[in-house]
């Protein structure tokens, strides 16, 4: 696993963004709690926090116009691409102001006009259509590039081997991310798979590289997105990448995560991608105020979104009936 | 006698089964240290231990596949398949293996196994919270069994686990909080028996899982309102389908309404609808009508409550339709 | 004006629509080099090359996957899925993600794809031989169309391939060698119109597909032998439905039959005898009656041929029915 | 890929139960072939014509009671376990005389009493199957072994994944054995896997020894299976083999191997397993009068098996309304 931080490069005004951008994932996703234990949040939820730097990195790496493909715990993912906290949590709370207008939910978050493709609740399915997304651009001639994030849990499903075949025998401009946080579900991930690093270990099965990162780390994160952007954009096919990482959270708003073997959340938190990274820019000489803003402007964002939700009224009942059919309808029959 | 909850009750139904017979296993996602997604199986791994009650990855196909060849070689397996939408991952075990092994190699494959589901609504949004009693059903070779209350989920999971054909048991997520009264003791039921609840003779209400409450619901507050008197039915079972009892009613009451959860078209009330349709026509004294999910996908939250038949929406068609 | 068969048309109406539009691609096992395992894209590798026509690995759900995502972005993807069966390989993209994602993200996602699968008996066995028309019937979003000879599958395909909704497309196996006259230059013919093949005025005969032909002769042998004289509709698009055309028929003749291949229970017969039940009722003359395969596996060879419902079997039926 | 044949020690019955196994499953279904374009043949088929060595040699590792499973092309490893060839081509010429007495056919051959558990047409279900035909010997303590045979196309599917990870995990007494005849139907297989050897190249991804051998020689695949088992038998798990071989005629009866390169299958001929095991007998000073003698007993039984046929009814109308449930029956209603 590299560990070499202290080498990468990376200009200031990139490292002050993945600050604001895993900060800004970090309020949010623990106001969508607050929200929750307000019972105004009605259907589930899935947070990542702890895993706040691996969203921040390959956004922050990614280029407009590139796509993010997320699973339900996709809050992060969507957030870091530019959606406002507004729309994120308006979704959450059923109310019309939401990014689907309720429609979707917490776990299919989607907004095509910042490349946020989707939010996928079953297992394994987005990862090929990721593959299809990068198929389109390598077809059309275009240079960007799709990244589709996923849990080690969803390694040892079907959809995860065909799709990794086949965007490697298809020279795909696709990115796969692993964001292993050690569980599937309540199960640790070493009791059900045959491997130690259930995608990493498994690269080679598709000729590819094999790729371990330090998930909590950003400038890891956003130098190894980097490096497999470019592969992607030149031709060379697609990456496999496995982040190391640790949800603070329980898996979902149903989940005390009672499983953990007693410290690990403590070892973990040491570690903690957001404190850790702030304690490394102002090691770097970056000035306190600097961040103390930063932190000001998105806790006004977070504030004013939560008040602009709690205003926004329920959608109207007609939207269930709209958008099944691309007549904008759900019309089965004359 | 005791008060359970639906949850509680599958627990004590396969703690019933694997009490009796060394052979039944239990496997599936979360379903052993955790007790299940929906808690539907805690206790099961600590009274059974951890080569009866197992863990899987997210391997649906792999898991679904290892039941059943544990089943057509001498276990009794049932299988937690979390939400019922995950069918579609695995929907070859279904489709095409289960239900066909023992015809085309003319009786020599047996496949005594129990896949449970937790089926339809509860806010999860839509793929999450599918009913697919109607997917099942259309497969020929499998058994369908769909109860509405914790003494209907021992009687029936356990007829189901002792049953040598592929069953195919829909819990209901929305029911699992719901509590009843089970008797003590050895709790078995008959496959393919549906239920009258609520005698009636005004029209024949059939209803499964959560749309029975809400059908014994709605025919309370038919009588109360409108004089009109309705027999619930509990269907209980789609394969094997309880006709003989669908069709007695009929006969009594001359109008027939289906409650079902699942999306419109090609429900198990449309087929229950066509069979009448055929079988009894001169019996109906008016249209048959389904009352239905409509058919789009479901949203999440709030939005869900709008589309699954509601109390309501059961009084109003039947009293619009009856007093046409 | 040309003679082509059904295979043949497949290609003709694929190879219109890639030349009108370049984003229109085909992809799936064996479709490139090969033409296809039932040779119905024979020369469009040659004619629009390997950027276009696709060969894929057996990864039903990779492929599936891929022409959504393609479709979700801007390509127009024509995807083979050789037997229907195999639907059940690659179910979760049908039933969770084709249909529900425009509705999901409130129209964000569009999935403008086109799913060919070729349905229905033609001697290989359970698991290669079923009818899944009902299948995807069930399944709120997407559009289901069926055609029965060479010219709707050129008019029928080009519709389905501009169609901005996820299509799935269910060629037959058994009418792949039939020919029949298809008009020359551009065919586009439009989605959801059933098509009355055959006018009468004592009962209306429902069928798809294979069952089209046999229904035809069905209602030529009723006339001749029994002076019955039925109007045969094409139903052509089950999703979405042409209503209009069979409550019509319906009201002018009183009676009506559904003959369908796939398994009896919960077919397309099943929903439209629903409709027709409940809408229609006083339309009615007499029950309306589903002719379909029974619900068991279907053995291969010969066998097969017994449980498909055939022309002798719908004469029987339609007579007993109507001089009952 | 080991190579080392002279250095095998098989006892010389063995090796003559061997070259019976393979001979007598080239002449059946030559003759299963005759069947065909006699047009006596109504359902579709599958030869493994060239690919015999695999078949015999390991039914001939295996011990009564241990299980086979099998694809849609599967008479040899039916026969192989020592199924009647009249039942086998009584199945394909749908008489009521076949191993399921016409309701199976071609591709689901299956005879239960001889540990075949089935042969299976939809790629990929039977790996996850065969795993739980190997759970049930470990949980009642047995000692058979499960195989499952397969395509090297079948790779690329996802339920090769989930089986293989799973099979590993729950250290199952079952061997994937692939079958790698260069083609997935008509499609080279390396055109569409991202690795040369689509499974000996995976078997790290489940943390499996990698495996390659030569599938033309029943000696190398007998002695193959033979370690396989005692692994299984000693409770260390499944293996993962991969055999290269070469199928003589096309995918199926509909195909004529048009796609062949030119020399292709020549080449392959000079490995024809039958042929050089009967070279290699003769070379290791077996008669050949016995191998003669061999010959002439299995053309006999092929010979009484046609004929048998032949003679053989149609199965009963009836038939076809039986055995969907266990009551022996089709009722799904009262
Ligand atoms: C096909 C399928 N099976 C099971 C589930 C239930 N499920 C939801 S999340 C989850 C765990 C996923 O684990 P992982 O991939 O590690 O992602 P994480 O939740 O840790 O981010 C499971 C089993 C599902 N949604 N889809
Ligand atoms: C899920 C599924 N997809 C496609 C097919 C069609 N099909 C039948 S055999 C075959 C090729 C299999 O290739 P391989 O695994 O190499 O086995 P082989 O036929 O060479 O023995 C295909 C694609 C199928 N039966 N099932
Ligand atoms: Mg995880
Ligand atoms: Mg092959």
């Amino acid at each position: 696993m590299s560990k070499k931080t202290a080498a990468i490069d990376i200009a200031e005004a990139t490292r002050l963004e993945m600050y604001r951008s895993q900060y800004r994932l970090r309020e949010a996703e623990q106001r969508a709690f607050d929200l929750f234990l307000q019972n105004l949040v009605k259907g589930t939820s899935h947070l990542s926090l702890g895993q706040e730097a691996i969203a921040a990195g390959f956004a922050t790496a990614m280029q407009p116009g590139d796509l993010t493909f997320c699973t339900y715990r996709g809050h992060a993912h969507t957030l870091a691409r530019g959606v406002s906290v507004e729309k994120v949590l308006g979704e959450l709370m059923s109310r019309d102001n939401g990014l689907m207008r309720g429609k979707g939910g917490s776990m299919h978050l989607t907004s095509v006009e910042h490349g946020v493709m989707g939010s996928y609740a079953i297992i394994g399915a987005h990862l090929c259509i990721a593959c299809g997304a990068a198929w389109r651009a390598q077809y059309q001639g275009k240079s960007d590039v799709t990244t589709c994030f996923f849990g080690d849990g969803t390694t040892n499903i079907g959809a995860f081997h065909e799709a990794l075949n086949f965007a490697v025998i298809w020279k795909l401009p696709v990115v796969f991310v692993c964001e292993n946080n050690l569980y599937m579900e309540y199960t640790p991930i070493k009791d059900v798979t045959a491997v130690a690093q259930p995608a990493a270990d498994r690269a080679s099965a598709y000729g590819l590289e094999r790729i371990l990162i330090d998930g909590n780390d950003a400038d890891v994160v956003y130098q190894t997105a980097q490096k497999a952007y470019a592969r992607a954009r030149a031709g060379e096919g697609p990456s496999l990448i496995e982040c190391l990482t640790y949800r603070h959270s329980g898996h979902s708003r149903a989940d005390p995560a009672k499983y953990r073997p007693k410290g690990e959340l403590e070892k973990w938190k040491e570690s903690d991608p957001v404190k850790t990274y702030r304690a490394r820019l102002l090691a770097q000489g970056i000035k306190a105020s600097v961040l103390d803003e930063i932190e000001r402007v998105v806790k006004a964002e977070v504030d004013a979104a939560e008040v602009a939700c709690k205003a926004s009224p329920l959608p109207p009942d007609e939207i269930m009936f709209t958008d099944v059919y691309a007549d904008g309808g759900c019309a089965w029959r004359n | 006698m005791a008060e359970l909850t639906y949850r509680d009750a599958v627990a004590r139904a396969i703690a019933q089964e694997m009490e009796r017979d060394p052979d039944v296993v239990l496997l599936g996602e979360d379903v052993a240290k955790a007790g299940g997604v929906f808690k539907a199986t805690v206790g099961l791994y600590e009274k059974f231990g951890p080569k009866r009650v197992r863990d899987t990855p997210i391997s649906e196909q792999a898991f679904m596949g290892a039941a059943m060849g544990a089943a057509m070689t001498g276990l009794k397996p049932v299988v937690d398949l979390m939400f019922a939408d995950f069918a579609a991952v695995c929907w070859d075990f279904f489709a095409n293996e289960f239900p066909k092994s023992r015809y085309m190699t003319n009786g020599q494959v047996k496949v005594p196994l129990v896949i449970r589901l937790a089926n339809g609504s509860a806010r999860f949004g839509a793929q999450h919270c599918q009913s697919v009693e109607n997917w099942c059903m259309m497969i020929p070779g499998l058994k369908v069994v769909v109860p509405s209350s914790p003494v209907d989920v021992v009687g029936l999971l356990a007829a189901s686990i002792r049953d040598p054909d592929p069953v195919i048991f829909l819990e209901h997520k929305s029911l699992y909080a719901v509590k009843g009264e089970v008797p003590d003791g050895e709790i078995v039921d008959t496959l393919g028996t549906a239920k009258i609840l609520r005698p009636g003779k005004d029209a024949t209400i059939l209803a499964l899982a959560l749309m029975v409450p809400r059908a014994l619901a709605a025919a309370e507050r038919l009588k109360a309102e409108s004089g009109i008197d309705c027999e619930v039915i509990d269907v209980r079972s789609l394969l094997p389908l309880d006709t003989r009892t669908i069709l007695e009613s009929l006969s009594r009451t001359g109008h027939l309404f289906t409650v079902e959860e699942n999306p419109r078209l090609c429900g198990w009330g449309a087929e229950v609808v066509s069979i009448v349709a055929d079988e009894a026509f001169y019996d109906l004294d008016g249209p048959p009508v389904r009352i239905t999910t409509p058919h789009i996908p479901l949203p999440p939250a709030e939005l869900e409550d709008l589309l699954i038949p509601s109390v309501d929406r059961i009084v109003e068609t039947v009293r619009r339709t009856l007093t046409a």
